[in-house]
């Protein structure tokens, strides 16, 4: 049975995170760093990985890191999705799966420290069951092909590119490689497009391993994410009702309307399942459960849409207000619809879990009678 | 009612055309449209009219349409259609008309609404900008939000307070404004689209004459009910052919781009699908219901069912576009006079519709108001008189 | 474009209709028959075959009947569903409707007349376009098989059957005939299993023109069930509508609560919509358009949902009053989730319209990629 | 809290065990094991426990339920173990803890609520039965309403009016009484799903010794709020393994009856399945929670959630059966002792379901108390003081 709770550790862990996010990162920042076109906030990140050691949390301490593992992961990413906060973790805690998949000792100590920044090349709307691989291997080895829709990868000093039927490092800065920054739904998670044109590339893991390791990265991408849309979520409904409680209409404040009441209700109890949820998939991840697939599939069936829903209610019962650029309630709502299309949508989560839980899909698609 | 039928007015139409060119001057040809009566068909001679039962008006504007000849625009002055001129027809004096309605219609003079404030929002009836009796003019004083085409207009329709000592809802006064008077100021309104397609409106002693004043003086509240039933019909009445709205795109979508269906995804474009077809049908009975002389309180369902399914299909195009999903096109802050919603990201359609539950109505005033006036429900406990 | 409004003819013959029912069939009634375990309301039916003529409204004057139409019947089959009045006729309109494909002059006429009561002798969850046929045809002709869950053949002097790849007449009373009654969810249409041992039939239609008459049958069905539907649901909105008003708790109506209020305006909404779909439905059918197996189709896909979700919110908000069975919701709720998988579910409605609006389903299932 | 472990709670059982032969005589059985504390493991002693934390009752379960020892038939006793049974503990006197608590354990006697009333409703506080001082005796008159086993009970928790001068909540007190005692009469209440599983009870002139009141007078609607607690946890707090609940009979329809599926209705399932799996886990979690000694609100969402999809489950299997979602397997009038939601058609759960948004507090007034008591939203204006 999983542990559904936050030890003491998770708590202060979140606590932490928390004060370091009020501090320096409130939304009236974000907001602005959108107008000045400056996605990261690199200074943020610095604090993030240098005071706190985000990045070495899931990596253990033979390699260098601090050996918590993905629960304590899953806990700064609801922090972060609460503040929507710019900085690349989702894509280095991919990166690290990954990572971890291959046994790279290496990039997961430069990583765990902070010396370097690792993305993995590929679409962020990409399944885990589902991962095209549109860049080939010449001799040398050497990367050539397109990867559209890459997330934090504008931050990483090496990208991990599936290619061929291997998992290749690349120097970002490589001249053979070009990011183009794409015009982002989720500003506060930009993308690019990454060309390669006979870029240098080290074989990182080849064949089957290759294939595992995208694959149980971008399992922990829609399993973590799962958290973020939690913290997200929970901000939403935070901010919903300290503004209906305010807000007076008609000589009372909104939120005493019966409707607003069972409208926030409604989310609340949502919520408090996709909590459920997401601390299932960390744990059933932190434990390289066999159900960890099954576990991440229902994460994002559920807790996807519930971000989403939490957005839109807020945007909605912030009336005007809520749909104006300098209200914050658009940067959750953009990072919520962005992040229920990243690791797939949930009708392939569902689908996913039809084939994992032995609830098959109908045989054929039944033709007309006539 | 007149006597008037569908083939007179075809017959109007096609002398009109025999006088008058409709490739020649744009303005000229509809000011003389105007005269003849031609505009609106249902109202009186002299307003645009000829008194014709108003279910001629499709016929009229689909006799121009064949002959070539060129439109009012209507897209751009939607305020000042569907709002501005029904209300000035039946509240306004005979000279008011006169003044305003011609130009109105063909389009010279663009209208806004001076409505809603900052902290009204859908209790509109609190509104705080005042009008203070000064010789023969009112001075405003006040701030106006949400107002679209505030930067493009010459007039606006616009409500203060003129008796604070008067119950909430009576001491309201219906005035139009001059947009270029002095003390008038617009900024743009910026939302999370990223465009500023509102406005926040100043108006800083302002003196508008009492000969703008549309009705007596703390009769402002009723007549701008008859405003808001207005605009909930302008919203909806709109004849739609199936897959005519925004199900159209996506319906498009699935079929032009086999390689993005799933079959959950399938099922949720079925939905849709019917949903949308629902609510365009019941927006045909509603105009055919007001063809036949029956007018229902049916606007309120479509424009309902409008806002929900512009949000739904919207964000459903999102999923299915997948990582064509995750962008956008431009955040810079543009500054439309029509909406767009078509030749824009399937992420901006989503992002826009978000405010169609709260424009012009928000949706929990809406289901407040079908529950009371349609289904007679009682009203909750009052605490604000 | 199809007319959705009622004419005064359509007016007239409503208001007759409906005061009939009130004169004849209150509620208390019909759940009283239940008790005593006497399904059809004989009495009743042929009043409204006897005064009203409803059998023949369909029925060409030529052929003995009223000349009216289908638009006609749909407005009975409001009435009908507003009172849940225990009477065949739903399904002596489907038999008109295959007849009327098999020009079969003399049943209609003995239709019209209300001499004879005509079924057809398919389950009533089967959808227009998948009719299966458990009877088979011997020389003679004699039929064998057993279809089961036929509606209105309890009440039937004759059985429309497909067998083979025809229709033929069976006499319902002759001995190679046994009807089982079934205890039905909806006991005010009862349904009964037909078993066919050598039973002597007569051919009606051969071919394609019977496989064209089933099909039409059962599309006639879904279209104008979906009149019944809106009746139905009108009735839960206004019984409920009367019962919140009228109800208090915690010192005022429970009708002035937001929250109730908003739920019975998306209901009205529904019902608004609905009447649109099913008088389109109706015309379409009237008028033998070529959309009018799309117009069904639609019908149900939108109508039957609305129906039930009308008979929920009524036994809600009625409290333990709705729940109990001396009060008629539940009458309502059973012939609501009833029609709901009557002529087929919502989701082969669906299916279907996605074939005639060129909305394919996904060529395949995709395959896992691992 | 006391220093008992898991290890020890099984040490206990076992030398239980040793002297008690679970295959003996049942209600001996029984009672000697409330006798030893294991019974409610953390009452005090003397009250069926052994003061030790509440999430040691479970370990003790097992290890009886290993044994092959009998249980107490908790679904025949729901109200007296869930309701009666804390309420007891904490309101009641010492005396009326020994009389009542251990005959309810062992289920030699049954408990039912008489609390709702039929002008009530959600608005329980507004109950009527009154209840008048008679030297030493209270004189009961009254009807109850929704009283699940009043047929089959030996007590039933009771709410009346002591003070009708009083304010709504200040005015009633908490009685046990006596089913059996002149004037109590029960009668059948039939559902919709034909059967009778409640009861109407009409009290008349019933005299309850004052020393079967519960707490002090005019006490008794804070004493039932403990109660009410009760019940909802006591509904939705109970473990279930994956698919345990109404969704495993849907999923193992799915699995078995391959020519019901259609793509429509398997998007549907999994819906419902992701749901059903959501609610189980946050289920789940506040048993950890409570575990833990962190009791939270999420028992409201539970119970919520419950209602809701049992209530979308039937509902789809009824859809996915087809034909044979049209058939009831029987309309005569049962008198069912024990809930038997699995045993009977899809067509009895859509119907039996409808009740569990209703019964032990409706879905509306939940919404309610989790807006005010978790999301300190507002209370409404109150009308009724």
């Amino acid at each position: 049975m999983s542990d559904l709770l936050y030890d003491s550790d998770e708590e202060a862990l979140r606590d932490t995170v928390r004060a370091l996010l009020a501090a320096h990162a409130p939304w009236q920042r974000t907001l602005a760093r959108l107008d000045d076109g400056e996605p990261y906030d690199a200074a943020l990140w610095t604090r993030l990985v240098d005071q706190l050691g985000v990045t070495g949390l899931a990596v253990p301490v033979e390699y260098g890191g601090a050996g918590a593992g993905f629960r304590e992961v899953a806990v700064v990413l609801e922090e972060l999705g609460r503040a929507v906060a710019p900085v690349p973790f989702l894509g280095v805690v991919v990166a690290t799966r990954a990572l971890l998949a291959c046994g790279e000792r290496e990039l997961l100590g430069q990583l765990a420290t902070g010396e370097r920044d690792v993305a993995l090349a590929v679409c962020l709307a990409t399944a885990p069951d589902a991962a095209p691989r549109p860049v080939t291997v010449a001799p040398g080895p050497v990367l050539t092909g397109t990867v559209t829709g890459v997330a934090d990868a504008l931050a990483g000093d090496v990208l991990l590119v599936p290619a061929g039927d291997g998992l290749y490092a690349v120097n970002a800065a490589d001249r053979g490689v070009r990011l183009t920054p794409v015009v982002s739904l989720d500003a506060t998670r930009p993308l690019a497009d990454v060309a390669f044109t006979g870029a240098p590339a080290r074989l990182v893991a080849a064949g089957p391993m290759a294939a595992r390791a995208v694959s149980a990265a971008l399992t922990a991408g829609a399993a973590l994410l799962a958290s973020e849309q939690v913290g997200l979520a929970q901000w939403c409904l935070d901010a919903t009702v300290a503004h209906v409680r305010d807000r007076r209409q008609f000589g009372r404040p909104i939120g005493s309307f019966q409707a607003v009441k069972h409208r926030l209700a409604d989310l609340w109890v949502e919520i408090t399942e996709a909590r459920a949820v997401a601390r299932h998939a960390a744990d059933r991840l932190a434990a390289g459960h066999p159900e960890a697939s099954l576990a991440a599939a229902l994460a994002q069936a559920y807790c996807a849409p519930v971000a989403v829903r939490a957005a839109e209610v807020c945007v909605q019962l912030h009336g005007g207000l809520g749909f104006t650029w300098e209200h914050p309630a658009h940067l959750y709502l953009k990072r919520a619809k962005s992040a229920a299309v990243a690791f797939g949508t949930t009708d392939r989560h569902r689908a996913a879990l039809a084939r994992l839980v032995d609830l098959p899909a109908p045989a054929e698609v039944p033709d007309r009678a006539d | 009612m007149s006597e008037h039928t569908a083939d007179q007015l075809r017959g109007l139409v096609a002398a009109f055309l025999r006088t008058h060119d409709p490739r020649g001057d744009r303005v000229g040809f509809l000011r003389a449209r105007f005269d003849a009566g031609l505009a609106w068909v249902h109202h009186p001679p002299g307003h645009g009219g000829l008194g014709a039962p108003p279910q001629l008006q499709a016929v009229t504007d689909a006799a121009f349409a064949e002959a070539g000849a060129p439109d009012n625009r209507p897209r751009r002055n939607s305020i000042g259609l569907g709002m501005a001129a029904p209300t000035l027809l039946r509240h306004a004096t005979e000279a008011q008309c006169r003044r305003w309605l011609r130009p109105l219609w063909t389009g010279e003079e663009v209208w806004c609404q001076l409505f809603s404030e900052p902290d009204a929002g859908s209790d509109l009836a609190s509104l705080r900008t005042r009008a203070v009796r000064d010789g023969a003019d009112w001075v405003v004083d006040g701030q106006k939000v949400w107002t679209s085409m505030a930067h493009e207009a010459r007039w606006a329709i616009l409500l203060a307070r003129t008796d604070p000592a008067a119950a909430k809802h009576r001491g309201i006064t219906y005035f139009v404004c001059d947009m270029t008077a002095p003390g008038v100021q617009v900024r743009p309104l910026r939302q999370l689209t990223g465009e500023a397609e509102f406005n926040e409106v100043f108006l800083t002693g302002v003196r508008v004459p009492d000969d703008q004043r549309v009705g007596a003086v703390g009769e402002g509240w009723q007549i701008a009910r008859t405003t808001l039933m207005n605009e909930r019909v302008a919203i909806g009445g709109r004849p739609l052919p199936r897959e005519g709205g925004m199900v159209g795109v996506l319906a498009r979508l699935w079929r032009e781009r086999p390689e993005l269906r799933t079959a959950g995804l399938h099922e949720e474009v079925l939905r849709s699908w019917v949903r949308a077809e629902a609510a365009r049908l019941a927006a045909l009975r509603l105009r055919q219901l007001v063809a036949a002389g029956q007018p229902g309180p049916e606007g309120s369902a479509v424009k309902l069912s409008f806002a929900e399914l512009s949000q739904r299909i919207s964000g459903l195009e999102v999923e299915l576009l997948g990582a064509e999903g995750l962008r956008y096109d431009d955040w810079t802050m543009r500054r439309p006079t029509e909406p767009d919603l078509l030749g824009r990201t399937a992420t901006f359609r989503y992002l826009r519709a978000r405010g169609n539950s709260i424009e012009g109505g928000t949706s929990e005033i809406l289901r407040t108001v079908i529950a009371e006036r349609v289904l007679g429900l009682p009203a909750e406990p009052r605490v604000d008189k």
